[in-house]
C-alpha cells in the first residue's frame, strides 16, 4: 500500500459540540486495521471525504480505548465543509497516525495542568482521557478550559464527568459577555483564569492548546507560576498536505511540523522563527 | 446540550452525466445537453412547452439560474468536463430582461466566448444561444431539437471527455 | 537616460514620490528597480531590453512595494494603457502615482539575446504598437528613434493567426492541446500580469471549485480559457504573460485573438484613456446577434 | 565501476535498439521552430520521451524543463474513489514502472534525483518516486557549461559530476568516454555491448573537456553554501529580506523549471457524480495559497518572506536536515524568471553577508 493511501472508516456516531463543531467517532471497515492501528495522544491524522480531499487534524480519542477513533473538527474550509455532510453509517478515509506525541512517560508520576481554550480541547482532550483512564500513574490533575461563550464549549458531557469527579480539578470559564444566566463557571480570558488557579510548578507539566493569542498571554503567566519552558507543551497546526514530510508545507524554519511536531515545548516554540 | 444524531439526509446532487459515458460515435448515440436558462423568460417558456404538451427531444438537462447574466462562461466549460455532448444557453430576449440589461452583457461575453472556443477548436455546433420568451414554447422545443439534431450530427465530444484518463 | 535619471533624482529629492520603480542592468541582464534614495537613481537606464511591465507593481496587492510610499513609474507605451487600465478599474488613483513615460520605439523579443533591435528581434507586440509616446503620463523623456527600417509590416502572431483560422476544429484542438499540455499552473502568466489583480483568482477559489488546479489537459483548457476570458477587451497585449511563461506557450497568440475578436465585434482597442470603458463592461443596443437563435 | 567509449553513431544506435526493444526512451529534444517569436530564439530544447533516435539533440543547450517531472510528475493520481451508497471503493494506483532509459542528462538534473532521494525516503518511502527511480537507468552527458548562470560547481556538483547517475559520457573525439557507475549502467553496458568499444580511449580529451567546463562555470559565483547555510541559521530576521522580493512576482515559474523544488499539493477531482481522482500537483511556497489556513490565518503573509522561504528552504532547512544543498546550480530559475530575480545575486550577497556578519542576530534552531 503507498503511503497516500487511506484506510476506509465507518462514521459510527456524531456530536453535535457547537453550531460549528462537530466529533465523529469512526472505525475501521478493515478488521486488520482497526488490530493494528495503535497511535500516541497528541498524533494526527489526515481524514479524507472523497471528492472534497484531506485535511489534517489531532485524534481527539485517548489511545487508552481502542474500539473506535475520534476526530473533532470545526467548519471552516472546503474539506470540514463537506465533513459536515457526512453522516452516521458514511465512510470516510484516514491515514496515520503521524508526528510526535505528549511525552506521558515523563509526566507520569508528576501533576498535569491542562489548560484549552475552544476547539484546542481536542487534542488535550486525548491526553486528559489517556491520563484519567491510568489515573493511577499521576498526581493532581488540573484542566482549565474556556471558549468565546457557553454555547462555544466543546465536549459538554464530558466537562459535566470532569467536573464530577473528585481527582480533577476542573476551571472552566468563559468570555465576559459570553456568559449565559445559568453559567456557574468562571467569566474571563483563559490567562486570567489560569493566573487565579494558579497551580503549583512543581513537579508539574502544563499542556496548553488553543488559539494563538491565548497561548500568547498563557505562556508568561506560567512562567510567572515558575513552569519552565521545558515543562509546558503544546501542540501546533500548520497547513499540511502529506502529513509525511515530503510536501514542504509545514516548515517553520528547520522544522517539518508534520515530523518534528505537532508536540512542542514552549522552549522548542522560542527558538521558532514566527512562521505560524 | 450535546446531541448524538444521525443527522438529517443531505440532498442527493442530480447527476450531470453518466461517469461511465465512452468516447466514440455510438449506434443511436443520444447527446447530453446541458441548458443554462434565465428564470423569468426561457425557463418560464419551457414550462409553457411541458404544459402545452409540445413533443421535443429528451436530451436537455435545465439547469435555472435568475439571468443569463449570471451565466458564467465557467458554467458551460463545467458542463463539458462533466460530460456534456452540448450546451444551450437561453434567456430573455432583447428589451425584456427583468434586470433590464442582463442579456445585453451576458450576448458581449457570450460574444466573445463562442468565437474564443472556436479558435480552440470546438465546434460552434456544441453551443446555442437563442432568447426564449415565457410565451414561446414553440420556439424553445425548436432550439432543443435543433441543437439535439447538431450535436446528434457532431457525435459525441470524445475530445473533451478524453482529455483526463478515467 | 540622464534626462530619466535627473528627473527620477528630482521627484525624490524633493520628496514628491518615495520610490522610482524604473529598469537597472544585473549582471545577468536588465531587471526592475526600486530607487529609493536619490543618490541611487544613476543607476536607472532605459533601452529595448526594458521589456518588463512594471504597472504591476502598482497593484494594491504589492504590500511590500507599497510599502515603501507613493511610486514613481516608468512606463512606456503599451505600459501605460495597463496603468490605465488599474486607473480605469479603481485599482489606483491618478494623483497616487507619478507616471514617467519614456518615449519607445521597440523592445526586444529576447532581452537575454544582447542583438540590437532589429525588425528580426523586435518584440511581436511592437510590430502593432500604436503608442510610441505616451500621453497619460506627468512626465515624458528620452528621444524617439526612427522606425526600424526593416520593421515587418505584418505581425508573426497575425500570420499565426491566419494560419491557424485556415485550420479545421480538429487541428486547431490538437494544436493548443499540445500547447496546454507543458502547462504546469504556475500561474507565471497571471502574477506578471498588470491586469490580473483579483484579491482572490477564481483559480485559488475552493468553495465551490471551478476550477481544477491539476495542469492535466481538463484543468489546463479550462484555465486558459477562463483567464483569456476574463483579460477580454482588458488586456493591453504588453506581452508578458508569454514572456513569463517556462514552458513556452505562445499565450500571446490567444490574447491577440481575444482581441481581434474584441476588436472585430465592439470596435475597442486597448487604449490609454481611462474614460473609455472596457467593453465588456458595457454593452450597445445594436450588439451584433448573428449567433443567437 | 568500469569505462569504455561510445561513438556518435554509436548512441544513436543505443537509443535505436532501447526503442526497438520497447524501452521508454527520455533525452533533450528539439521542439518545432517557435510559433511567434524571433527567429533567433530558436526551437524549444526540452527533456522529453522521444520516438526517434534523431529527435535527440544532445548538443543544443540546456534543456528548458528540468528532469524531475519524469520522476515526480507535475500532476499524477494517488487513488481514485468510487462511492457506492454508503460505502467507498479505493482503486490504489501502480507503483511499479516499466523500465526507462534518460540519455544525456545535465549533471546538474540527475544530481537533483540524489538529492529528493532524502527527502522522498526519509521514513515513509515514497513509492511513486522510488518507482521511477528504480526503473530509470539515467545516463549523464557531461556539460560544457551552459551559460554564465551556471554554478553547479559552488553547489557540491560540477558539469562532469555523477551524482545520481548510471553512466557518464563525457565528449571526447567524435564520441564519448564512458564512465559506468552503478550496476544498472553496467546492466545497459552488457546488454548492448556491441555499442561500446572494447577499448579504452579517449581519456585524455575528456579530461580536458572536464577541465574547460568546470573553469568556465567556476568563474560565475564564488560562495560557499556551508558559509551561507551558517549565516542563514541565525537571520531569520534581517533588513536583507526586506527588499529582496521587490520585485517578485509570486509566481511558481522558478520553482516550476527547478530540479529540486519538490512542494507538491493534494487535490479530490470528481470525475462523474460518484467517482474520482485524487492526484498529486506541483505546488510552490512562493504562492500565498501555500500556507494559508482554512481559517484565513496565513503564517507568510507577503512575498518576502515567500522568498525567504525558498532561499532558506535550499540553503538552510535541507542541508540542515538532509546533508545536501537543495540547489544543482542549473541556473534555470534566474533564467525564466519575469522579475529578474537572479539567485546569483542573491548568493553573492549573501556570502558577502557571511563575510561580514559573523555574529547571529536572532537565532532560529
Amino acid at each position: 500500500m503507498n503511503i497516500y493511501q487511506p484506510h476506509l472508516a465507518r462514521v459510527e456516531e456524531l456530536v453535535e459540540e457547537t453550531p460549528d463543531t462537530r466529533t465523529l467517532r469512526l472505525t475501521f471497515k478493515d478488521p486488520r486495521v482497526a488490530e493494528q492501528f495503535t497511535f500516541k495522544a497528541g498524533q494526527f491524522a489526515e481524514y479524507s471525504v472523497f471528492g472534497a480531499g484531506e485535511c489534517t487534524f489531532c485524534i481527539a480519542s485517548p489511545p487508552t480505548r481502542r474500539d473506535y477513533v475520534e476526530c473533532s473538527f470545526k467548519t471552516v474550509g472546503k474539506v470540514t465543509t463537506a465533513l459536515r455532510g457526512v453522516n452516521v453509517g458514511d465512510t470516510i478515509g484516514l491515514r496515520g497516525p503521524y508526528g510526535n506525541w505528549f511525552p506521558l512517560d515523563q509526566m507520569s508520576g508528576k501533576n498535569v495542568v491542562f489548560i484549552a481554550g475552544g476547539i484546542g480541547l481536542a487534542p488535550v482532550r486525548c491526553v486528559i482521557w489517556n491520563v484519567l483512564d491510568e489515573r493511577e500513574k499521576y498526581k493532581d490533575v488540573t484542566i482549565i478550559y474556556g471558549a468565546r461563550s457557553v454555547s462555544d464549549l466543546v465536549y459538554k458531557r464530558e466537562l459535566e464527568q470532569w467536573a464530577g469527579r473528585s481527582d480533577v480539578k476542573l476551571w472552566q470559564t468563559v468570555d465576559p459577555g459570553g456568559e449565559t444566566p445559568e453559567w456557574k463557571g468562571e467569566i474571563g480570558f483563559v490567562p486570567t483564569i489560569v493566573e487565579k488557579a494558579a497551580p503549583s510548578a512543581k513537579d508539574t507539566f502544563a499542556v496548553v492548546c488553543g488559539p494563538p493569542i491565548m497561548i500568547k498571554f498563557t505562556l508568561p503567566v506560567l512562567q510567572k507560576l515558575g513552569f519552565p519552558d521545558e515543562n509546558i507543551y503544546t501542540t501546533l497546526e500548520n497547513r499540511m498536505k502529506c502529513g509525511l514530510g515530503k510536501c514542504g508545507r509545514c516548515n517553520i524554519g528547520p522544522v517539518y511540523v508534520c515530523k518534528d511536531g505537532p508536540v512542542f515545548t514552549a522552549a522548542q516554540l522560542k527558538a521558532l522563527p514566527a512562521e505560524y | 446540550m450535546s446531541t448524538a444524531t444521525t443527522a438529517q439526509q443531505k440532498p442527493q446532487a442530480e447527476p450531470l452525466a453518466d461517469p461511465g459515458l465512452k468516447p466514440g460515435v455510438a449506434e443511436g448515440f443520444e447527446p447530453k445537453i446541458i441548458a443554462f436558462v434565465c428564470n423569468w423568460c426561457t425557463y418560464t417558456g419551457a414550462d409553457l412547452a411541458g404544459t402545452s404538451r409540445i413533443q421535443m427531444a429528451p436530451n436537455v438537462r435545465m439547469i435555472r439560474l435568475p439571468c443569463t447574466g449570471r451565466i458564467d462562461p465557467l458554467f458551460v466549460i463545467k458542463a463539458f468536463e462533466r460530460g456534456a455532448d452540448g450546451v444551450i444557453v437561453s434567456g430573455c430576449h432583447p428589451a425584456d430582461c427583468h434586470y433590464a440589461v442582463g442579456n445585453y452583457h451576458a450576448r458581449r461575453r457570450f460574444a466573445i466566448f463562442r468565437d474564443l472556443l472556436e479558435f480552440l477548436g470546438i465546434e460552434p455546433d456544441r453551443l446555442t444561444f437563442s432568447w426564449v420568451s415565457a410565451s414561446e414554447g414553440k420556439k424553445w422545443s425548436e432550439v432543443v431539437n435543433d441543437a439535439t439534431q447538431r450535436v446528434k450530427k457532431l457525435g459525441p465530444f470524445a475530445a473533451y471527455q478524453s482529455l483526463v484518463d478515467k | 537616460m540622464q534626462e530619466l535619471q535627473e528627473l527620477a533624482k528630482k521627484l525624490l529629492s524633493e520628496g514628491r514620490v518615495q520610490v522610482v520603480i524604473g529598469y537597472e542592468a544585473g549582471a545577468h541582464g536588465v531587471r526592475p528597480a526600486f530607487v529609493t534614495d536619490a543618490a541611487d537613481c544613476g543607476r536607472l537606464i532605459f533601452d529595448p531590453r526594458c521589456v518588463h511591465n512594471l504597472a504591476v507593481y502598482l497593484s494594491p496587492r504589492r504590500s511590500p512595494v507599497k510599502r515603501l510610499g507613493k511610486p514613481a513609474v516608468v512606463v512606456k507605451g503599451c505600459d501605460a494603457k495597463a496603468v490605465a487600465g488599474l486607473l480605469r478599474e479603481s485599482q489606483i488613483k491618478r494623483d497616487d502615482v507619478v507616471l514617467i513615460g519614456v518615449r519607445c520605439s521597440g523592445v526586444l523579443a529576447d532581452p537575454r539575446s544582447g542583438a540590437t533591435l532589429t525588425g528580426e528581434t523586435v518584440a511581436d507586440k511592437c510590430i502593432l504598437c500604436d503608442l510610441h509616446e505616451p500621453t497619460l503620463v506627468d512626465h515624458l523623456v528620452g528621444e524617439l528613434r526612427p522606425p526600424l527600417p526593416d520593421m515587418p509590416r505584418v505581425s508573426r502572431r497575425d500570420l499565426m493567426l491566419e494560419r491557424i483560422s485556415a485550420m479545421s476544429p480538429a487541428e486547431r484542438w490538437a494544436f493548443w492541446q499540445a500547447e496546454f499540455s507543458r502547462c504546469t499552473r504556475c500561474y507565471a502568466c497571471r502574477q506578471t500580469c498588470p491586469l490580473c489583480f483579483c484579491e482572490q483568482c477564481v483559480a485559488d477559489k475552493s468553495q465551490p471549485q471551478w476550477l481544477e488546479t491539476s495542469p492535466h489537459p481538463r484543468g489546463n483548457l479550462a484555465w486558459h480559457v477562463i483567464r483569456a476570458m476574463h483579460l477580454a477587451g482588458r488586456c493591453v497585449d504588453c506581452g508578458e504573460c508569454e514572456r513569463a511563461c517556462p514552458a513556452e506557450i505562445p499565450l500571446g497568440l490567444l490574447y491577440r485573438k481575444v482581441a481581434q475578436i474584441v476588436e472585430a465585434r465592439f470596435k475597442h482597442r486597448p487604449t490609454e484613456d481611462p474614460e473609455v470603458p472596457s467593453p465588456i463592461g458595457k454593452y450597445s443596443l445594436d450588439d451584433e446577434q448573428e449567433f443567437i437563435l | 565501476m568500469s569505462e569504455t567509449y561510445l561513438t556518435t553513431s554509436n548512441l544513436l544506435g543505443l537509443a535505436g535498439d532501447l526503442l526497438t526493444a520497447g524501452t521508454q526512451v527520455i533525452a533533450p529534444a528539439q521542439d518545432a521552430e517557435p510559433l511567434v517569436g524571433p527567429p533567433q530564439s530558436g526551437p524549444r530544447v526540452a527533456y522529453r520521451v522521444i520516438r526517434k533516435p534523431e529527435e535527440m539533440a544532445l548538443e543544443a543547450g540546456m534543456p528548458a524543463n528540468s528532469l524531475k517531472e519524469f520522476f515526480l510528475p507535475s500532476t499524477e493520481p494517488l487513488l481514485k474513489w468510487r462511492y457506492q451508497k454508503n460505502d467507498v471503493e479505493l482503486k490504489e494506483v501502480e507503483t511499479t514502472f516499466q523500465p526507462r532509459v534518460v540519455l544525456g542528462a545535465r549533471p546538474c538534473d540527475s544530481a537533483a534525483l540524489e538529492i529528493l532521494d532524502r527527502v522522498m525516503g526519509w521514513d515513509y518511502r515514497d513509492e511513486l518516486w522510488f518507482g521511477r527511480r528504480e526503473a530509470t537507468t539515467v545516463v549523464n552527458l557531461a556539460c560544457p557549461g551552459e551559460d554564465d548562470l551556471c554554478f553547479c560547481t559552488t553547489v557540491g556538483s560540477g558539469p562532469d559530476s555523477v551524482r545520481g547517475a548510471d553512466m557518464l559520457l563525457v565528449p571526447s573525439g567524435d564520441g564519448y568516454f564512458v564512465e559506468v557507475l552503478t550496476p544498472k549502467g553496467e546492466a545497459l553496458v552488457t546488454a548492448h555491448r556491441e555499442r561500446f568499444s572494447q577499448v579504452e580511449k579517449g581519456r585524455a580529451e575528456a579530461e580536458q573537456f572536464r577541465k574547460e567546463a568546470k573553469a568556465k562555470v567556476d568563474r560565475n559565483l564564488n560562495a560557499s553554501p556551508e558559509r551561507i547555510a551558517g549565516w542563514l541559521a541565525g537571520h531569520f530576521e534581517h533588513p536583507f529580506w526586506d527588499k529582496l522580493a521587490l520585485q517578485c512576482h509570486g509566481c511558481g515559474a522558478c520553482a516550476a523549471v527547478c530540479p529540486t523544488c519538490h512542494c507538491f499539493d493534494i487535490v479530490d477531482e470528481p470525475e462523474g457524480v460518484l467517482g474520482g481522482t485524487r492526484r498529486r500537483n506541483w505546488d510552490t511556497c512562493q504562492t500565498s495559497k501555500f500556507t494559508v489556513h482554512a481559517s484565513g490565518h496565513n503564517p507568510r503573509t507577503n512575498q518576502n518572506v515567500r522568498f525567504r522561504q525558498r532561499i532558506m528552504h535550499k540553503f538552510f532547512i535541507y542541508p540542515e536536515r538532509f546533508e545536501q544543498v537543495l540547489c544543482t546550480g542549473c541556473g534555470r530559475c534566474a533564467r525564466v524568471c519575469p522579475g529578474g530575480m537572479d539567485l546569483l545575486d542573491v548568493l553573492a550577497e549573501l556570502e558577502e553577508l557571511a563575510g561580514t556578519e559573523a555574529t547571529p542576530s536572532k537565532g532560529a534552531a
